[in-house]
């Protein structure tokens, strides 16, 4: 190997090394860049928009059917369900529901819950004002509570969708108390003692 | 010598039993119709460009041969050819595209729907609640464990039965949540045309209207752990009065079942309902003989909670163990289901602690 | 300017899989290296940008 | 490929002795001869090709009738998890390193790879990746039992312990094809004999240039997203869990943007192969060989933009399912239409049928068949009854068995007599061929039909619908599994005994590594070879 090849050789073999470095830090970056893509297109109805929603106007001419569901994940021994299985709503209307839980074992717990949305075309346009699952919520043994749910629904949804299905699943993160979470997620509060 | 036969003509003849079942189901839904002729479509087009590539292959391979004297010509590039040659094929694809996205919006399609029904996957069975009655059970696997052992003979639906099917009335667009309990699962029924995945933490919805009442059969397609194989799926589908009729009668059952749970039950009634719920719940970790997996699953015989206290053993069924993969029955299993595998652990499987417990203690 | 509408046109008929042998003895002659990666990742985004073009209008058109 | 009329290189006699190999065990550990370490990287993968060949036979019993006979049904996800990652990342990848190292050098009239000792040391991890991978057999909790594609919440919350010593596997894994990727385009882009100007190279060199980029681009993304396990499983991280705001499918993406161009990683050498194959039996030169080079070039881009087509059901929006089918056809033409010109290349050409070329021929027939049923799959409604069944099953073997595993195949029967200097004995490697493609067709063609029929992927029993066919399979799981053992009949018995070989082998043969003698010396093309 002449003298001239071997620096062009090490040129090349660094250039390449980072080459592989950097594509690993992009195989990180994929997670935030997914986020955003979600935020956009509501992929895998995951539903960012929280806060104050500002909507111009109510649109009376049609109603769409906002449904609740609810889902106990891996052994979760709370009582949980929706007040109202099923509501109509005026896009641009805000409207104001509760879900019942209840702690029937016989110690403290605290639990997380995670909405997500179908169809997913309609999750960008499904504004929650005040929900609990901005909050983790902790429950004293055999005690119960009312959780509110405050959300309007973008008066821009699209004609064609006329169902939107709402569904949580209430995690349990008595042990993963000190679980940091991986993408500083706006919804993510601290424990209410 | 007959097998060669019977496999030559099964090549040729589309068969009419199942056992040689060479092709996609047409289904029973205008979708899966339009599904099926998608699939044929492509197919015969990749037949025909195959025959033709084959055909050139396969003419060379016997025309050009060395020993009959062939000498290999000297032109080896002509790309007016290759423009043709790439060309066609892409218009036939863009051709194919039409028809594909034509019956994807159709699969999309978000009108109003008559029933609604969440379907959750578990680790190794299906939930359905039906979101406007208030019906919501469990469907296991029925095909007994002596059929999967081969001590007894196999039933013509072998691990594609279960003891509450779903069931859907026919002609009606039928819209399913579709969301997972554990681990992702995904839920098939290939007559349907319906495959969605149940993702843990995340809804999925699909739907379906089915033309012709009849039972039809699916299992779970993503791989979910130890029993992937044996969770299937087993639609009923019956006409709209019949329909109607179940969803009475189930709430009817569910009177029933409240009443039921008030009543005393004397000890070897507790033990026998009992044997029936363990292995349909419990024996595919702690195994029928209640030995267990060690290092995976406790054993019941001897275990200091199934002879311990008994209020421990009955929290442990109802609650589970977070962290573990002992789920908790409370939404699985009725108050008397619980009382009698309660009873019935303490008092088989090698244990004979003696006590028992009631149903109504259990529901409050 | 003119090997970056070379290289373009290098890249396009690479997507399609055709090319002949005097324009490749023509690139490999006279294109540079970084020349063929900026153009194949523009083209690469343009490809993008096109068949979402393409999903937009078969949605709207197949209604 | 470059038409390289060379005059015979007059190898000095002494030239040879003075520097051979060092002798016994030392020889192997601490060479940096591109000859010695491509021969362990084949011997590697012949012995990872046998273990992931036995898994495959154990599953292949247990399917061979309904009912669970021989194994329960956690330890059969183990052999499919385990077969799936063998093959994958110990067969195949480094069969084709293998044939690198041994051909590039030789072929672009390189003395020997352009980092001797980070080649030695990129062989030397990865027996150690595998023993770590296969030792979680014999772990409490069993070895990884979550599919080779190893999907979340399955392969984090729900995984058995051994789980993190399949993490660092991979890892060491990821590092060797990394290294190997760097040397080998240092080599080809450094080393080039003077006159062997980037126009002539051979197309196994092309293709494997294009593999090595696409190598280098994706192999960070796989360790990225075992580091996020990693960090899922011990940290407290919550990338793919659900309950701390992770997302499970954010895992199938980053994986499968890993995942397809893996795919294409795996089958382009095989193109370079068949390109170099072909040719030399039909004595004619590869038709189009701009159109091949450049088609294969517009891979390394193209196969980023189609990953969720692994993705159909997972419930994507309807904007995402039509986009990617559409990319995913778009791109299957360039690639698919190359077939075309190995056939022209046989138009008209002067055929003969020595072993390397049956199975170049049985790649071009049955690779083909391979890639019309991923035609079907692209098609994203019809994907709806096609994904996670046996469909699928069949697609991908076809591809791989008879596409990748018959290439290297072809390549080893076409350039042994090279490596050891002995005529290869014809009718072994005509009977090794026969029974390997009945076997292939007997054992994958069945499960189009019952993936057809409805029968779901990776599972241990099913039901008596699909009894029949799955038989068939298993039957020809074994006749290919057995005739495997010819091969390794004829390769022993290549390397002992068969009359000497000429330098240039096969009548039709061009390029470099036809220059020099066989068994090819010890050190090749110390001064570059003259090519005008």
């Amino acid at each position: 190997m002449t003298e001239q090849n071997e620096k062009q050789t090490k040129r090349l073999v660094v250039r390449l090394a980072t080459a592989a470095i950097a594509m690993f830090g992009f195989g990180f970056a994929l997670v935030p860049l997914y986020d955003v893509f979600c935020e956009i297109t509501g992929l895998n109805g995951k539903n960012f928009n929280q806060g104050p929603a500002k909507v111009s106007s109510v649109d009376r001419s049609r109603t769409v059917k906002i449904q609740f569901v609810t889902v106990n994940p891996a052994s979760m021994p709370w009582e949980f369900k929706p007040n109202e299985r099923s509501i109509r709503v005026f896009p641009g209307q805000d409207r104001q529901t509760a879900f019942y839980a209840r702690n029937p074992t016989a110690h403290w717990m605290v639990a997380q819950a995670v909405p997500s949305v179908t169809p997913s075309e309609a999750a960008p346009y499904l504004h929650k004002v005040n929900c609990f699952c901005f909050d983790r919520q902790p429950l004293e043994a055999g005690a119960d509570i009312e959780m509110p749910l405050l959300f309007v629904v973008d008066p821009k949804l699209p004609e064609h969708i006329s169902t939107i299905t709402l569904s949580y699943a209430l995690y349990d993160l008595t042990e993963k108390q000190n679980v940091t979470h991986t993408i500083p997620n706006k919804n993510k509060g601290q424990v209410t003692l | 010598m007959t097998k060669a036969i019977t496999l030559a003509i099964s090549l040729i003849a589309a068969p009419a039993s199942a056992d040689w079942q060479i092709n996609m189901n047409q289904g029973v839904t205008a979708l899966s119709r339009e599904i099926f002729d998608l699939h044929m479509l492509i197919f015969w087009i990749c037949v025909v460009i195959g025959v033709a590539v084959f055909g050139v292959m396969f003419y060379s391979i016997f025309k050009f041969r060395k020993s009959k004297g062939a000498v290999a010509e000297h032109w080896h590039e002509n790309t007016t050819v290759e423009v043709v040659w790439t060309v066609i094929p892409s218009i036939i694809l863009i051709a194919m595209a039409i028809p594909a996205t034509a019956t994807l919006m159709d699969m999309y399609d978000t009108s109003e729907a008559d029933v609604e029904i969440q379907v959750t996957g578990h680790q190794w069975k299906w939930r359905y609640q039906y979101l406007d009655e208030d019906i919501d059970f469990f469907s296991n696997l029925a095909t007994s464990r002596q059929e999967i052992t081969n001590e007894a003979a196999k039933n013509p639906n072998y691990l594609l039965e279960v003891d509450n099917p779903l069931v859907i009335p026919a002609n009606k667009k039928v819209r399913f949540l579709i969301t997972a309990n554990d681990v992702i699962h995904s839920w098939w029924v290939p007559h349907f045309a319906v495959k969605k995945d149940a993702i843990p933490g995340f809804i999925n919805e699909s739907w379906v209207k089915v033309e012709e009442p009849g039972v039809y059969r699916g299992q779970c397609t993503e791989l979910c752990g130890k029993d992937h194989g044996f969770m299937p799926i087993v639609v009923e589908v019956k006409s709209e009065a019949d329909y109607q009729q179940w969803v009475s009668d189930q709430r009817a059952m569910k009177l029933a079942m409240a009443g039921e749970a008030s009543k005393e039950f004397s000890m070897n009634e507790l033990v026998a309902k009992g044997e029936g719920v363990y292995n349909t719940a419990c024996a595919g970790c702690h195994q029928p003989n209640g030995q267990g997996i060690p290092g995976a699953f406790p054993a019941i015989t001897g275990s200091t909670i199934a002879t311990g206290a008994i209020d421990t053993h009955v929290d442990i069924i109802i609650n589970g163990k977070s962290g573990t993969a002992m789920q908790a029955f409370r939404e699985q299993l009725s108050a008397v289901d619980i009382a009698a595998v309660v009873t019935y652990q303490r008092n088989a499987l090698g244990n004979s602690v003696g006590d028992l417990v009631q149903p109504n203690t259990i529901k409050n | 300017m003119k090997i970056w509408v070379l290289a373009i046109c290098s890249v396009m008929a690479s997507f399609l899989g055709v090319q002949s042998n005097a324009n490749r003895e023509r690139d490999f002659e006279h294109g540079r290296f970084s020349v063929f990666v900026v153009a194949g990742l523009l083209m690469t985004l343009i490809f993008l940008l096109s068949v979402y073009g393409l999903v937009q209008l078969a949605m709207m058109y197949v209604q | 490929m470059a038409t390289v009329d060379v005059d015979l290189p007059h190898v000095k006699e002494e030239d040879q002795h003075h520097h051979g190999p060092a002798k016994g065990l030392g020889r192997w550990l601490y060479t940096t001869n591109h000859k010695d370490i491509g021969s362990m990287y084949l011997i590697f993968s012949l012995c990872m090709f046998m273990i992931g060949g036995i898994m495959a036979l154990i599953i292949r019993a247990e399917l061979f009738q309904p009912g669970l006979q021989l194994v329960e049904p956690n330890f059969f996800n183990q052999m499919t998890t385990m077969h799936g990652l063998i093959m994958v990342f110990g067969a195949v990848m480094p069969a084709f390193v293998g044939l690198a190292n041994w051909m590039i050098p030789m072929q672009v009239g390189a003395p020997d790879m352009a980092l001797p000792r980070m080649n030695n040391w990129s062989f030397w991890i990865l027996p150690f990746a595998f023993l770590i991978l296969l030792s979680s057999l014999f772990m409490p909790g069993g070895a990884p039992n979550f599919g080779w594609t190893f999907y979340a919440p399955l392969s984090t919350t729900y995984a058995p312990e051994s789980v993190t010593f399949f993490i660092f596997g991979v890892h060491i894994m990821g590092a060797s094809s990394i290294m190997g990727a760097i040397n080998i385009i240092a080599t080809i882009l450094n080393m080039r004999a003077p006159g062997m100007t980037l126009l002539r190279m051979p197309l196994f060199v092309w293709t494997w240039l294009i593999t090595a980029f696409l190598l280098i681009a994706v192999m960070p993304v796989l360790a990225g997203v075992v580091t996020m396990m990693l960090m899922d499983i011990h940290f407290g991280t919550s990338f793919f869990n659900a309950a701390g705001g992770g997302d499970p499918v954010l895992f199938q993406h980053v994986f499968w943007f890993f995942g397809h161009p893996e795919v294409y990683i795996m089958i382009l050498p095989a193109f370079g192969i068949i390109s170099e194959i072909i040719p030399t039996f039909a004595r004619k030169r590869l038709f189009g060989y701009a159109s091949m080079v450049y088609a294969v070039a517009s891979i390394a881009l193209l196969s980023f933009v189609v990953w969720a087509h692994h993705m159909f059901t997972v419930g994507m929006p309807l904007v995402g399912e039509v986009f990617f089918m559409f990319a995913t056809m778009l791109i299957a033409v360039p690639t698919g239409v190359k077939v075309f010109n190995w056939v022209a290349t046989m138009f008209r050409g002067s055929l003969t049928f020595e072993t390397p070329m049956l199975f170049a021929l049985a790649f071009v027939v049955l690779f083909t068949i391979g890639g019309f049923s991923g035609l079907m799959l692209a098609i994203a409604p019809a994907d709806f009854q096609y994904h996670d069944t046996y469909f699928v099953v069949a697609h991908f073997h076809y591809v791989l068995v008879p596409g990748a595993i018959f290439s290297i195949m072809a390549a080893t029967y076409y350039w042994l007599p090279k490596w050891t200097g002995h005529q290869l004995n014809e009718t072994m490697g005509k009977i090794h061929f026969w029974l390997s493609f009945v076997g292939v067709n007997i054992t994958f063609f069945p499960m189009h039909f019952v993936g057809l029929a409805g029968m779901p992927r990776r599972i241990p029993d099913y039901a008596l619908q699909f009894a029949d066919f799955n038989s068939m399979a298993s039957v020809g799981a074994f006749i290919f599994g057995f005739s495997q053992l010819v091969f390794i009949y004829n390769v022993i018995q290549n390397v002992r005994v068969g009359e000497k070989a000429t330098a240039q082998v096969w009548e039709g043969a061009q390029g470099l590594e036809w220059t020099v003698p066989s068994p090819a010396p010890y050190h090749t093309f110390s001064t570059p070879p003259k090519v005008d």
